[in-house]
């Protein structure tokens, strides 16, 4: 009784503070020096919609490299720990539970819709929310299904690598063909703009949105390949 | 008018979410807590559809539909977890 | 005709709403895993597929996403629900006292 | 990549008709350039995720199963609503009028888009969950059992869907 009435103080004092933040917050009125010059020149000078996105892949093109090869890092390092204990008991797979008939049927139905959603909010990410780390979890997500749905699921770790290699040097070869052709590494402009607004925009952004979501969709593919085949064995 | 009843309608999934977040601290098991976790992210998605119309801005729809796969499969991975299927 | 269109789509966000609330009702009131479960399930379904109509009377040019986060909800929602109940259902999860008969827990032969 | 059987084509095929109208619909434009990145994307994932289902992947294109298929969405609604009347009744009652069980029903459907669909329009409908399936038997958890004999139970949950999507998918 007396935890209760604790985790409930605790709560009330939480939303306390949540409603005092939120019902103090006051949007900026006008927008700062630097969030003004992104507002009024990105569309001019990049051709993409989402200013987001824009500032993600090309203004800070360079984090952005830096945050999937920690990615990159993580999923190896995770491989790396879990492949030793994977050596032990390989087969060992009793205990078990199958899944039911529909949720196999299910997952076999919706496994490739949840691939294409994945596709569709990264090669957007120039004119929609989301973009190339959002779509990559998405077609991480299908391959959980894909476990859910039979947990004895063996990924092909070749080829979720191939994948990760391919697109990974595929990105840093357009920044470099940046450097190149048009301002700098990871320019956008290797690519004609093209319309505002429409999917073949913004040059080279969906192309480098489309590499990062493969390649973070296989990172986070390979360490739940890691993760699943550990348990079971 | 069509305020109005917007704003009815808001009230009405505030309040259905607040008797699935009851379900949610009582339990008593896992598995009802799951079923009211369920819930509220319907009631998540009905609300992000009512902000898209209120903002009048298409793009929350991709959140919905991203929120509604997202639920299906939390529900299934946790469901998987507690039947030791996982 | 916009106007007639505005409020019928009012009035079906209100409906919708109000089927959700009642799929709450029922979470809270009925007595077992089962039967929250199906309270849940059904409830949200039709509430969220009248909410997504009555978007699309107020936005008519966003019928085609609304139709498709219909049809998405109407594959997944019963899908989760039953991996949920079966999975309850292998862990033995207790069915009310007023339950009638169970014939699934002697048949399949499922590990106790 | 060597020659696919005739089988596994026709049901890349179908993954690859649904993918793209689940694109077209998402993107909600028929430019050229939604459709060119569309038609890729969707080919990629037919032909790499062998095992994909869709609904077109079993289905019969008879006049007949055309008819069905309207027949059954009409159903369906019609059901859905009535579903959902009987639960606020339920739930309204102060008395909450329950008397649940889990009975055993017979399906005569062996196509899985069949049986996915039957499982789930059964679990949208008055009272009734399908908690799981077996072979050619459905275990269905019932709000209000009003016949824990079998045949009956069967007629009164299963007969509606079944004679709509037999037709459909068989």
């Amino acid at each position: 009784m007396v935890k209760h009435l604790v985790a409930f103080l605790l709560l009330a004092v939480l939303a306390a503070v949540f409603a005092a933040l939120t019902l103090g917050y006051q949007p900026d009125a006008a927008l700062n020096r630097t969030a003004l010059y992104y507002a009024e020149n990105t569309a001019k000078d990049l051709g993409a919609q989402n200013i987001v996105t824009a500032i993600v892949v090309t203004y800070r093109g360079l984090d952005t490299l830096g945050e999937v090869t920690v990615l990159f890092l993580t999923s190896a390092i995770v491989g790396l720990i879990l492949s030793t204990h994977r050596a032990a008991g390989e087969s060992r797979t009793t205990g078990v539970p199958a899944a039911g008939e529909l949720l196999r049927t299910g997952s076999r139905l919706l496994v490739p819709l949840i691939l294409l959603a994945g596709v569709y909010v990264f090669v957007n990410g120039h004119l929609t929310p989301g973009g190339g780390f959002q779509g990559g979890a998405i077609l991480a997500s299908a391959a959980l299904l894909l476990l859910l749905a039979d947990p004895l699921h063996r990924f092909g770790h070749r080829a979720i690598a191939v994948v990760e290699s391919v697109s990974g040097l595929a990105y840093v070869g357009i920044g470099l063909l940046g450097l190149a052709w048009a301002g700098g590494f990871l320019d956008n402009r290797i690519l004609p703009l093209g319309d505002f607004g429409t999917l073949f925009s913004a040059g080279a952004i969906p192309v480098i949105y489309t590499l990062i979501g493969l390649k973070v969709g296989a990172e986070f593919a390979s360490m739940l390949a890691s993760l699943s085949e550990t348990e079971k064995s | 008018m069509a305020d109005a009843l917007i704003t009815f309608a808001a009230v009405l999934a505030g309040l259905a979410f607040l008797l699935a977040m009851y379900r949610f601290v009582r339990g008593p098991r896992t598995f009802d807590r799951v079923v009211a976790f369920d819930v509220m992210t319907i009631v998540s998605i009905t609300g992000i559809v009512l902000g898209a119309v209120v903002e009048e801005r298409v793009v929350y729809l991709d959140v919905a539909l991203v929120y509604a796969l997202m639920s299906f499969l939390g529900v299934i991975v946790v469901a998987r977890y507690l039947e030791r299927g996982l | 005709m916009a106007a007639v269109l505005d409020i019928l789509g009012g009035l079906l966000l209100v409906a919708g709403t109000t089927f959700l609330l009642l799929g709450g009702l029922g979470l809270v009131r009925m007595p077992d895993v089962y039967n929250r479960i199906q309270a849940g399930t059904k409830a949200t379904t039709l509430g969220t597929l009248l909410t997504l109509a009555g978007a699309a009377c107020l936005h008519p040019d966003w019928a085609i996403k609304l139709l498709l986060i219909g049809l998405f909800l109407l594959f997944t929602n019963p899908l989760s629900s039953q991996v949920l109940a079966h999975a309850a259902h292998r862990e033995h999860v207790a069915t009310t006292p007023a339950t009638e008969v169970d014939l699934l827990d002697e048949e399949t032969g499922e590990e106790a | 990549m060597d020659a696919m059987p005739i089988g596994r084509m026709r049901s890349a095929g179908a993954s690859f008709v649904l993918l793209m109208l689940f694109w077209v619909m998402l993107n909600g434009s028929l430019a050229s350039d939604v459709l060119i990145v569309g038609a890729v994307a969707s080919a990629a994932i037919a032909l790499i995720y062998r095992d994909g289902l869709s609904i077109f992947t079993e289905a019969r294109w008879t006049p007949a199963a055309i008819g069905a298929t309207f027949g059954y969405i009409g159903y369906f609604l019609k059901e859905l609503v009535k579903s959902n009347l009987h639960i606020a009744a339920v739930v309204l009652d102060p008395a909450l009028p329950v008397h649940p069980g889990i009975v055993k029903v017979h399906t005569r459907l062996k196509s899985r888009m069949g049986r996915l669909l039957l499982a789930n329009s059964i679990t949208l409908t008055p009272g009734t969950l399908t908690v799981a399936i077996e072979d050619e038997w459905l275990y269905v958890h019932w709000v209000t059992m009003e016949a824990a004999d079998q045949e009956e139970a069967t007629r009164q949950i299963v007969a509606g869907f079944e004679s709509y999507l037999e037709v459909m998918y068989g």
